[in-house]
């Protein structure tokens, strides 16, 4: 630990490790946030574990499937900016985080659409379907509801931090001596994919 | 330490003019000195509401029977006592003012790592606290639950839940933020030569608790977030008509509110640690060990929740694991005490208002945290859970651990956050008041609790009225120490030199800068060659 | 730390680590549909956590940064998985 | 302490007087030396600290001697609470229910009471069942305590080895009157008991009751707590009073539509069974719990006549 402190930097108005270890207690609250949802499910899961099954049958793996597969994308394409923002690359560095903002988009249009089926199904929070459930496809869609629905968000938020830094990179802010932001927005997206990586087996792979 | 004695041509805090003046000049200043003090004002605030909350239940409770108020009033009240003690006072409490004041200054820093997000968690704090008072005037009325929402009550009732939680989740992040940058400044702005274990051992109590802010908080965010779409959306979490498991609420909620328990106490424990050595003229015993303590309780903290749920049918398992893991987290706090009384030892020891403030703490701590032993153990717990001997345990440990110390660390920081010199003779007079009243006010809640007295209750059977009005009695006793010691801090003269810079000889980095302290805390960042206690 | 040199990953890298994640992923999904009995959800988070400890090691560069980094990482999750077992003392032996 | 009112009393006062002794052993004992060391190292007494770091021999005293202590502690307090947890098979059972705010004990011929009589030195097994929010049945003078848990059924045992009668709470926080939710606990000697049950399960006297119109239902409605909620003194409690209720005229909220209603004996029924439906206006929905697992059809009919002689 002791390597951590060094100089002082109080004066020094830009401390870029100081944000990174700021971002990244940030992000354990995060985990512990939806930490919370994991334990409510698996408690939940444990205790219905036949409902939950055949509830699950409700998702759709290719729906679930493609939306994992275009958030571990849109991962390795903020790594690669990071990356390219090293070596100095700003256009290398715009392209890959638009790539992520789009990939980011498309994810939740999936996500509209898979909503969307279930709303029309009459299948939503608080709908007169979802209320003549039986307790476990009850707590089933409720978790499903809400923690993809709070993921979401997330990815909302991880979006508008990856405009800004777009938006700074090509204003010259964010560039290859000083790309704090950059870092640090791209942990945050890394973040809203490791909780996915979760949330898909957990939702749309029960055996 | 480095002798730069202060530079008296330099601003102070409390008279800097940045861009704005005045109110507005308070109200967007990033210095960590002035919200610090911003935090006090506001917390002394709440807290003296509060108070007159308390005073209310007690004296509803004089007798049996109806004196000033009905059953759904008292409930609304003590729902709100406990919000605005736990949320508004103790939780920020020691951390958010002294830390935020002291910290950096601690540390040989000029601010904190992030001043910005400072000002914003207070304003967090402030929105979250607005919301909770919100709760109390829209709606169909108060809340009614009592601070801890159990589930599915807390669904069911048809008072202002919704915003009360809402509160609770923003007052969570302006924790969580307050947290976060304390252990970066602590890792990042460390003055040069001070190494981890040359931090004054506050620093360390607020780096524990940082953790814990992090970690915790947020379990009970989500789980507040849960109640409110369980309310508002009608999705089911935890009502069993539905399938929800209302034990399941209660593990979240203890989940975070156990380890908070540890964010209140253990920054006041570090307020102590700092007080003892200056006044025993003496290095602190056992430095290396106050900090595993710190850090063990911080650990430990987490896995003990279930004590506060022993008789809600959970397995027998978990009971007596969380019985024993109660017991062990005991154990960090008693190696505090004993190094808190071996300082003693051989010391020069100066008798003074702060000084007296810690004995005081530490007896009533004692109490409360035996107390705490009683409930940690199953069969006893069986008996007084959820009675008088509960309320007892945590006023004398929230309260008087949290609060004495809140007090202490006031009397000593005082003349160096205000430059101020109050009357000593009346601050002891005022602490003496206060203790007799403390004692006599929650002393007879064992008895009671013993007796079987449940708590939250409004009315009770003519056997528990002689402890009560006995409690009640102490309470009144108690508000007029606390008025003795405001009005005398209030009263508090100008004072100059050495009077306010350095009262009591203190070694830490704070009182080597003048009084008030300047804006930049220092105009030159010292250099630490040892620890922090040398006499 | 100040002046931490910092390790630039290739591009290669980034591209090698997503294509072992999505072969994660579709092995995930084809485990699902053998019958593995109570080793599917075992299996299905174990895979799960692998990815995770991907994500976490190359895209968000523990592996290359301070240890420090690490040091709390693995304590926040030993603290959380902690937190999981000790929940669940409970509800398995209701 | 130790009364003996139950089996459980001398094992959890045992636990109490280990802990607390123990504890004012320290209490005591670290406070006089404080109060020694401040009046001996004043700064009078000794001008010059002595400047000492510590002691590792200490801190590894002061750690292992207390956590050996607690270890006793807790092992008092797990002996004293393991024997609540299993009931002997021969144990007298009983369901209790709570609801707000009201007891009700059912015994296995199917007796209900509010107050709970139970034989002494028999043990006794209750199970524990909420219909609406968490209650906890706590009575002091037996050291035991559970909650009630809607959705799921605790436990709870005890032998009564003391003749009297003992207070029983609610100790869980349940709303508006949690604080008037206690009856009592009546241990009996065998042969009183045994004439109690037998009185009780006959049904004779209940025959002779039902004479006089009223009179059952009203011993229902005292049982089933609806007094709780409902005043017969035509005071507004939670519900609306009984007194004059029945023939009534007043508006009700039918879902989301106001309408006005006379209260006869369907209104009643549905109020009872379905008390959602129709919400009396000035009240909030949700707070009757619907009785149609406690009340038959004939029981309402009895209430019905009750409530006719509240004019
Ligand atoms: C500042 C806050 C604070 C602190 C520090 C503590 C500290 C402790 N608490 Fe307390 N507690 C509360 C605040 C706090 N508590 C609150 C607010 C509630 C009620 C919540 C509600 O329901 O509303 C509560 C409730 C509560 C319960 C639940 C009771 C119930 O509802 O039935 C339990 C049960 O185990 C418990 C135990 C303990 C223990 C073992 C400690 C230990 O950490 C204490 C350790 C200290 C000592 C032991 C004293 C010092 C040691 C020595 C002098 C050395 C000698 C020691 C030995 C021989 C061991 N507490
Ligand atoms: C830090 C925490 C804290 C503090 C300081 C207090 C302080 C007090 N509390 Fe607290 N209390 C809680 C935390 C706290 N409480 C919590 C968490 C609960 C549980 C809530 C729940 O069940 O959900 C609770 C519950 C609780 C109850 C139990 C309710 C019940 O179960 O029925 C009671 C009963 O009397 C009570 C009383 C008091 C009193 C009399 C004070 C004393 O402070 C009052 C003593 C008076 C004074 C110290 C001074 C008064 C001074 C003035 C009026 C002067 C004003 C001066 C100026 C403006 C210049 N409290
Ligand atoms: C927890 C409190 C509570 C209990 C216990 C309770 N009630 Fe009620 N009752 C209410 C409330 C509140 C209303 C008004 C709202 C409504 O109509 O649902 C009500 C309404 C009624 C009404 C309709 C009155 C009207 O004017 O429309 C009847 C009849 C009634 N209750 C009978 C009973 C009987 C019989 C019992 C006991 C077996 C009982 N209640 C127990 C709270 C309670
Ligand atoms: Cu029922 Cu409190
Ligand atoms: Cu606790």
């Amino acid at each position: 630990m002791e390597t951590v402190t060094h100089t002082h930097t109080a004066d020094a108005h830009r401390d870029d490790t100081a944000s990174k270890i700021g971002m990244w207690l940030f992000i354990f609250t995060e985990i512990l946030l939806f930490g919370g949802l994991f334990i409510v499910y698996s408690v939940y899961r444990y205790m219905n574990p036949v409902a939950f099954h055949l509830a699950h049958e409700e998702l759709s793996i290719t729906m679930g499937f493609i939306n994992t597969i275009i958030l571990l994308v849109s991962s390795a394409t903020v790594a690669i900016s990071i990356s390219a923002m090293q070596k100095n690359d700003r256009k290398m560095t715009m392209l890959m985080l638009a790539a992520t903002l789009i990939l980011a988009a498309v994810f939740l249009v999936n996500k509209y659409f898979e909503w969307g089926g279930k709303f029309e199904h009459g299948l939503y929070p608080g709908s007169d379907l979802m209320k003549s459930l039986s307790n476990g496809d009850m707590l089933f869609f409720s978790l499903y509801f809400f923690m993809t629905g709070l993921h979401g968000v997330h990815i909302i938020i991880g979006m508008v931090l990856l405009a800004i830094t777009l938006a700074k990179v090509r204003s010259g802010r964010v560039n290859g001596g000083s790309y704090a932001l950059l870092e640090n927005s791209g942990l945050y997206w890394h973040l809203v994919d490791l909780i996915w990586i979760f949330l898909f087996p957990l939702f749309y792979l029960i055996h | 330490m480095t002798d730069n004695i202060e530079t008296r041509h330099e601003p102070n805090y409390l008279e800097y003019r940045g861009k704005h003046g005045g109110i507005l000049g308070w109200l967007t200043t990033t210095d960590h000195k002035r919200i610090g003090l911003l935090y006090f004002y506001s917390m002394m605030t709440f807290f003296l509401a509060g108070v007159v909350m308390g005073l209310l239940m007690k004296y509803e409770l004089i007798s049996p029977g109806e004196q000033i108020m009905g059953p759904q009033t008292y409930n609304g009240l003590f729902t709100l006592h406990g919000l605005t003690m736990i949320f508004l006072f103790v939780i920020p409490g020691v951390a958010a003012v002294f830390g935020n004041f002291f910290l950096p200054i601690l540390i040989g820093a000029k601010d904190v790592s992030f001043p910005r997000l400072n000002l914003m968690s207070w304003y967090l704090y402030i929105i979250g606290a607005i919301v909770v008072l919100i709760s109390q005037f829209m709606g169909d009325g108060p809340p009614d639950t009592g601070w801890t929402f159990y589930a599915p009550y807390s669904l069911k009732t048809n008072t202002n839940v919704v915003a009360a939680v809402t509160g609770a989740f923003i007052l969570g992040f302006s924790s969580i933020l307050t947290g976060l940058n304390f252990i970066v400044t602590m890792h990042r702005l460390r003055a040069p030569g001070m190494g981890w274990l040359r931090m004054p051992l506050f620093g360390w109590a607020l780096y524990g608790t940082g953790w814990i802010q992090l970690l915790a908080t947020p379990v009970v965010g989500i789980t507040f977030l849960m109640v409110i779409a369980e309310r508002v959306l009608g999705i089911g979490f935890f009502d069993p008509a539905i399938g929800g498991d209302p034990i399941l609420y209660q593990h979240l909620f203890w989940i975070y509110s156990h380890p908070a328990v540890y964010i209140m106490i253990l920054p006041a424990m570090g307020a102590i640690t700092e007080i003892i050595p200056t006044f025993a003229r003496k290095t602190i015993f056992g430095y290396t060990a106050i900090v595993i303590s710190s850090m063990a309780i911080a650990f430990v903290g987490y896995f003990v929740w279930g004590h506060h749920m022993f008789t809600s049918g959970m397995s027998s398992t978990s009971r007596w694991v969380f019985s024993l893991l109660t017991f062990l987290v005991a154990i960090p706090s008693a190696i505090k005490v004993f190094n808190w009384t071996a300082t003693l030892y051989k010391g020069s020891i100066n008798i003074q208002t702060p000084f007296l403030w810690s004995i005081a703490f530490i007896f009533v701590f004692m109490i409360g945290g035996f107390s705490g032993l009683v409930v940690g153990s199953l069969a006893t717990d069986i008996h007084v859970h959820d009675t008088a001997f509960v309320v007892a345990h945590f006023h004398y440990i929230v309260f008087g651990g949290t609060g004495f110390a809140f007090f202490g660390a006031l009397h000593y920081w005082y003349p160096k956050m205000f430059a101020r010199v109050y009357n000593f003779k009346i601050a002891n007079i005022g602490l003496l008041i206060f203790f007799i009243g403390f004692n006599l006010l929650y002393f007879p809640m064992f008895y009671l609790g013993m007796l079987g007295m449940p708590r939250r209750y409004y009315d009770y059977l003519p056997m528990f009225h002689s402890a009560n009005t006995l409690s009640t009695i102490g309470s009144w006793i108690m508000a007029a120490g606390l008025l003795v010691i405001i009005i005398n801090l209030a009263r508090a003269r100008r004072g100059k030199g050495k009077e306010v810079d350095d009262p009591w000889d203190g070694k830490t980095l704070e009182w080597q800068i003048a009084s008030p302290p300047p804006v930049e805390n220092f105009e030159q960042i010292p250099v630490v060659e040892h620890g922090p206690y040398e006499y | 730390m100040e002046n931490e040199k910092h390790h630039i990953v290739p591009y290669m890298t980034h591209i090698m680590v997503l294509l072992g994640l999505i072969l994660l992923t579709v092995i995930t999904v084809l485990i699902t549909s053998v019958e593995l009995g109570a080793y599917n959800t075992a299996a299905a988070m174990l895979i799960a956590s692998l990815k995770g400890a991907v994500v976490l090691l190359y895209f968000m560069h523990l592996k290359f940064d301070h240890k420090i980094y690490w040091v709390m990482v693995s304590l926040v999750i030993a603290i959380f998985a902690a937190v999981i077992v000790v929940t669940f003392f409970d509800y398995l032996y209701r | 302490m130790y009364s003996g009112a139950s089996n459980f009393v001398t094992t959890t006062d045992t636990a109490f007087a280990v802990i607390i002794g123990i504890s004012m052993v320290f209490l005591i004992g670290i406070t006089a030396t404080m109060l020694w060391f401040v009046y001996r190292y004043n700064r009078k007494r000794n001008p010059v600290a002595t400047q000492i770091h510590g002691s590792n021999t200490l801190e590894v005293i002061w750690t292992v001697i207390p956590t050996i202590l607690v270890l006793v502690m807790f092992f008092y307090g797990w002996k004293g609470y393991a024997p609540m947890r299993n009931a002997p098979d021969d144990a007298m059972k009983i369901r209790a229910t709570a609801r707000m705010w009201s007891w009700l004990f059912e015994y296995e011929n199917g007796i209900k009471t509010d107050t709970l009589y139970v034989p002494v030195n028999k043990a006794v097994s209750l199970d524990l069942i909420s219909v609406d929010v968490i209650h906890s049945l706590y009575i002091p003078a037996f050291r035991v305590k559970e909650d009630m848990v809607p959705g799921k059924t605790n436990k709870m045992w005890f032998v009564g080895q003391k003749e009297g009668a003992y207070e029983l709470f609610c100790t869980e926080y349940c709303g508006l009157s949690h604080s008037y939710m206690f009856t009592e606990v009546v241990v009996m000697s065998e042969d009183e008991f045994a004439a109690w049950y037998a009185e009780k399960s006959d049904t004779t006297g209940r025959a002779a009751a039902a004479a006089v119109p009223g009179t059952l239902g009203k011993e229902l409605v005292r049982q089933n707590g609806c007094v709780a909620c409902h005043s017969l003194d035509g005071s507004k409690l939670i519900g609306p009073t009984f007194k004059g209720l029945y023939g009534s005229q007043h508006k009700v909220m039918t879902g989301n539509q106001e309408r006005e209603i006379t209260v006869d004996d369907e209104y009643i029924v549905r109020a009872i069974y379905e008390p959602d439906a129709d919400v009396a206006a000035g009240y909030i929905k949700g707070q009757m719990i619907s009785y149609r697992k406690e009340l038959t059809e004939q029981d309402v009919n009895e209430i019905i006549e009750f409530l006719k002689t509240l004019k």
